[in-house]
């Protein structure tokens, strides 16, 4: 065990932040800086990964064979942190994290071949249909069916909380192909375009004025059956391999480290009587405790980037990632929240774009912060809640 | 110290249950957090009706000379309900300020006219980075002109103002100590206001005047007591804001237990789950916590300034943290469905958070606290 | 509704507060606030106890046919708040606010006239022997077993933490009599000789070195059956009323409020680099926030003592008690312990009385404060454990 | 960065689980305790059998010249056992002030000693009152005198100091900026010490010196460096006993694991209750996060010292926290058997205690990181 950080990677964070400040683009930045709702930039990101692609660095993790970089994990942890500090527009996390390895790892040549570079180039958004109304927590009770008849497969159902449907022109869904069987054995993943007949989408209009979350109906849509990834009824397995290759993502790390930086900016900028939030005792605090655990939260996905052995199986140390990388997002965006006082409690509409231009009483940083303040509640949520990761937990690391 | 309600508060009670609870549901609140100002004026002049406006008004001007226990109790129903209607800034507020105005005459008539529902008053206190509890720290101000004044300087988030017909505003005096209180016209030529909605619907206006003609009869109270003034109103609003928090608290818990035993997950509902149970539990000590600390702030509220304020931001320290124990956990049991303008939950959330800020917030009040704890 | 406090009773707490200065014999009064552990006082308890009823306020609850003073609950709340605020000694509760109670309401004449005057004169130590080694939380479980043979009850099982059974005289006892009925059917409430042959001891050296909780061992004790109270069988209903009975004990309203102010004085006495403690913004926040959390338990109490209606049945209050009641011994408590930094770390034994004599670096509040803290790990435990009390509170207000 | 361990780590481990594992348990721990001096002077030999006393010596002494993660692997082993042996005083400490002292060739000679296990040493800093991370606030005098020292003044809590056989001792000196250390046999006349046990079994020291006459060479560091070599070696000090915390942790977890399934209540096992698995996962979150934080300290062990000494406070914060968690928890899910000596839980709680206390507390340690985020 030598734990200071290799000096190489000191050289290759400055060749990344060089490169970035180079082709990133400073409207872009600037818009990725000043949005409102966290989802609210998408023809940015698709512009993004194409200019990414330009440099064959859109999807650096993959395989090289399908334009991924042959970086190490470190370097891909260095890479991706510098984007967030640098105001990138985000990824596309669905087609190139979620999707992408699903589909090199699975997929026929047929669906290798057409779909990996429409992810790589940034031709198209990608939405997952995973969750139902039915079947949060409990995902493998899913029902959405998909018939098998002729060469195609006929979806019915329902998909719920699904990101950016209503913008995506792709999506991947799990669906039930055979209800025969274990609930977990009938799952298959399915590729399916968004504007076929039969699908609607309705937009959920969320606690913070964003409609981002998506309602899908399936109506007796019918989808090619080669859209079927790998085999019918091994769709939960890909799911979960899916979950596994991302282990780390769940952390939010990159995300939770450049908004406590800007936590610290409206520590800095906000007075309360004259004296800086940041000099206020008691704020000043709790932001060292949350900037310690997010430090801890940044060594613990180091560790899993390593596979680092510890006492337990790997997958415990996904639960911790999970379930502390969720709460410091709320803490973070919460130390934004508290750093405005009663400003934050202004409501930002998420629609126009760019937000107000900014004053002395509301500085560029102030539209936002609440937005996404108010919708990460869904951080504890979404992706297996904080309950179900600490029954997960209890069993792996203690067997109970 | 009697817990059980008075006739005049059952009274209130049973009228509030009437005319709220039918109008307590999602629907309604998104209808009207599109509307106009934020509320229903229909539902305004009804509160003038069942004397919800009058409730602290003097006898003198046609009021009911109601208790701060009776303002506490009526919020309470407000809050469980969400109501929008800006009756903290003009029945609590207003009022209470109008009660100390100087030319008592004037202040009953205006006071009149608040109970009868055609009169809302809200109060352009804050100005950009003072402090919520230095109520003196304006820089707004009123400089003598010609019998009466020219104020110029800016206020920020005053709630309630976009609905209102006039405003207190507070503002130094030019060759005084202290502040004065001045009522205004809400479109007294020079002054300019952008409004906006609040994450929970109701609005709020920045307030610029520039050099905005007032007669001598707009200074409500003067410079020697308008600190003192401002301070006790605002420790009204205060209260009355923790009855609503109190009551959005219950009303939620309700919801919540409501609906973990409907919402279904590996077969059952997750209401049998002894992690629910525990979160549900837990809501419940933090309300009921919150609703003893209410008792506190309503025992205390017309003890001498010092005990009156430490009790009012101890107070403040566990009903804020309350409200967000109910409210987040309350959101973390609906799941998805939470985060969602469609369930109820989402709806006290927000509200919840903007009580816990308003007069204040909790890094302010518990540095007050802790001042009146060491000295 | 009208919430300010009655007049005549700021009245009757300065009669009491003259009344305590004047029967509270100053060294009692010191070898009470120097005590090392909470327990370390028999002598004084007993003697105070003896004081009190002579001037007929040893059990200011009781009817007054009894001993009790006819008070309301707001006078009793007065007293007692008075009592620990001057640091007068304990209560023996066992025999005072647990036994006594039940005797008065379900005991035959003759174990009324015999008892209640020795508790009530503090001639007697009472023990409390509930808990089983198989039954904590699930305290019906319990499996100490007594038979009728002739006029006796033969007693034969083990207790454990039960209190002070070293120096107990007499001991009342859940005893199953009834192995072929429901559990909570089958328990009977027994009072016992802790002389009695069959009898043993054993004191369990604790964490914070004291041994004042007990394992009683019985081996075939032979008990009049005279001693039994109210009817066999009854036993389970006896305990409950109890508890409900002294709903607001749990809360441990009193104490609490006296140690916070011991934890103010250490704040204001303690110095960190030139700084007083309470001077310390960290420290001040959270002190600030304990006492608050601490005046709503005490309107929560006031709540409980007027029975006011709320949205649940009355018990809920009485586990939002316990819950916050001991969450609150447990924060100020350690807010004693971290007020002195390092400095409580050190050990005090709690056997030589008094403490080592007071010096610049050990003020008279240094010894006992982690002693007591150690031990007030338990206040979330006995009595039903947090969680058991958040079980209950989740069907009494929710139906969960 | 390389998470695997190396072959003398590995050795290390391996040794320690031999030694160590066999007396890890109640019995033993009481026993140390009431023994004279807290520990068993046999295992310290066989801790110097074993080269863990030569570990951070040089190998110009006869040493393993090994590195600060070295010293935390062996550190967290001594921390699952809660082995009493005053390792980091002597080993960690005392060695790092005595590689930077003048006389080169005297202090080998004594790591020398260190190393075979003869000698002790035990730091004597702290004075009641002094800020725990400003070592430079001493009072205690050294008056040159006599080609050597008079040195006055007192100490408290100078921890394993009972069984050392000499004592570093930090002094201002007359006529000199800074700190100076001192090395002072423990039995000098002049030097009295009152000496008790702490909550965890180990031992410390009140000192009083009252004109104790020191030749010119007890000066290891003078005050030109004194306070730096100082600060580096209570930063190492707070390393190891880190690293002992997380051994702890994990130990305790392990405790707390097997007792859950063991424990029955209403007829099954408590670990079959979602509250205390729910416990359980965050105790185990804690201890993951905990060893997390040690490895971010141990990463920064030897950069600068603004670097080393803002990572080292965050670590304690989060380190400490942890401790709290882990063994508050532990106690709670054993129920009343927690409070005893009897059982393992409340060992781990009480040593878990006294290091999130010493070399500076969660305050402190929360109030130097703070500082060092927003200067």
């Amino acid at each position: 065990m030598e734990l200071r950080l290799d000096p190489d990677l000191e050289t290759f964070r400055k060749e990344v932040r060089a490169f970035i400040d180079r082709v990133l683009p400073a409207d872009m930045k600037e818009r990725q800086l000043r949005k409102v709702a966290n989802n609210a930039a998408v023809p940015d990101l698709l512009e993004w990964m194409r200019i990414l692609n330009a440099h064959g660095r859109s999807v650096p993790h993959w395989p090289e064979e399908h334009g991924g970089c042959g970086w190490t994990p470190m370097q891909l942890f260095i890479f991706n942190e510098e984007l967030y500090k640098a105001d990138a527009p985000e990824f596309d996390w669905g087609g190139t994290h979620m999707l992408g390895p699903v589909l090199y790892t699975y997929g026929s040549d047929y669906l290798k071949d057409k779909f990996l570079p429409m992810i790589r180039e940034g031709v198209t958004m990608w939405a997952q249909g995973f969750s139902e109304p039915g079947s949060g927590s409990d995902l493998a009770s899913l029902r959405t069916s998909a018939e098998l008849v002729g060469d195609k497969y006929v979806v019915n159902g329902q998909k719920i909380w699904t990101s950016g449907a209503a913008h995506a022109d792709w999506g991947f869904f799990l669906v039930r192909t055979d209800k025969n069987v274990k609930p977990q054995r009938g799952i298959s993943f399915l590729i399916i375009k968004m504007d076929t007949p039969g699908i609607t989408v309705r937009q959920i209009p969320q606690i913070n004025g964003e409609a981002h979350l998506c309602e899908v109906f399936l109506d007796n849509v019918e989808v090619p059956a080669d859209q079927l990834i790998g085999e019918p009824g091994m769709g939960w397995t890909y799911a979960k391999f899916l979950l596994e290759h991302e282990r780390t993502t769940s952390s939010f790390i990159y995300w939770s480290k450049r908004e406590l930086a800007r936590a610290k900016d409206i520590a800095l900028g906000e007075s309360v009587g004259g004296r800086r939030v940041a000099d206020d005792p008691a704020f000043r605090a709790r932001f060292a405790k949350v900037e310690a655990d997010l430090l801890a939260l940044e060594w613990s996905v180091l560790r899993v980037l390593a596979h680092e052995e510890f006492d337990a199986p790997e997958a415990a140390a996904a639960s911790v990632l999970k379930i502390r990388g969720s709460e410091l997002q709320q803490e973070i965006t919460m130390l934004q929240v508290d750093a405005m006082g009663a400003k934050s409690l202004r409501f930002f509409d998420v629609a126009p774009v760019p937000p107000p231009a900014p004053t002395d009483a509301w500085p560029d940083y102030a539209p936002g912060r609440t937005t996404v303040a108010l919708i990460n509640r869904a951080a504890t949520i979404y992706g297996g809640s904080k309950q179900i990761q600490k029954n997960i937990l209890a069993k792996l690391a203690f067997g109970l | 110290m009697d817990f059980a309600k008075s006739d005049i508060q059952a009274m209130l009670l049973d009228s509030a249950e009437r005319l709220l609870s039918e109008n307590a549901d999602v629907e309604y609140w998104r209808h009207q957090r599109s509307s106009a100002l934020g509320f229903d004026e229909a539902r305004w002049a009804q509160f003038a009706e069942l004397g919800w406006l009058a409730l602290p008004v003097p006898e003198a001007a046609g009021g009911l000379d109601g208790t701060i226990e009776d303002i506490a109790l009526l919020n309470i129903a407000l809050g469980k309900a969400l109501a929008t209607e800006p009756y903290v800034s003009t029945v609590v507020l207003a009022d209470h300020v109008l009660k100390q105005a100087v030319d008592e005459a004037r202040a009953l008539e205006l006071l009149g006219e608040i109970a009868g529902g055609t009169l809302r008053i809200a109060l352009a206190h804050q100005e950009n980075g003072a402090h919520p509890l230095d109520v003196e720290a304006a820089a707004t101000l009123a400089r003598p002109s010609a019998g009466g004044y020219l104020l110029s300087g800016s206020k920020i988030m005053a709630l309630d103002a976009p609905s209102a017909g006039r405003l207190i505003v507070s503002a130094r005096i030019e060759g005084e100590e202290g502040i004065g209180l001045f009522l205004i016209p809400a479109d007294a030529p020079g002054l300019s206001a952008e409004s906006y909605p609040l994450i929970d619907g109701t609005r709020a206006s920045d307030i610029v005047f520039a050099d905005v003609t007032l007669p001598a009869d707009a200074l409500l109270v003067g410079g020697n007591r308008g600190a003192a003034v401002l301070r006790e109103a605002v420790d009204r609003a205060s209260i009355a804001l923790m009855a609503q928090a109190v009551g959005a608290m219950e009303a939620a818990n309700k919801v919540c237990g409501a609906y973990v035993q409907e919402r279904k997950q590996f077969g059952t509902a997750i209401g049998s789950f002894q992690a629910i149970q525990h979160i549900m539990a837990d809501n419940f000590v933090a309300a009921h916590q919150a609703r003893s600390m209410l008792y506190h702030a309503l025992a205390n509220a017309d003890a001498d300034e010092a005990t009156r304020s430490a009790a009012l931001s101890a107070a403040r320290l566990v009903i804020g943290e309350a409200g967000q124990t109910v409210s987040r956990n309350g959101i973390q049991v609906h799941g998805g469905y939470g985060l969602t303008d469609e369930y109820a939950i989402g709806h006290y959330f927000r509200r919840l958070m903007c009580i816990e800020k308003q007069y204040g917030d909790l890094i302010q009040h518990g540095e007050r606290f802790g001042d009146s704890i060491f000295g």
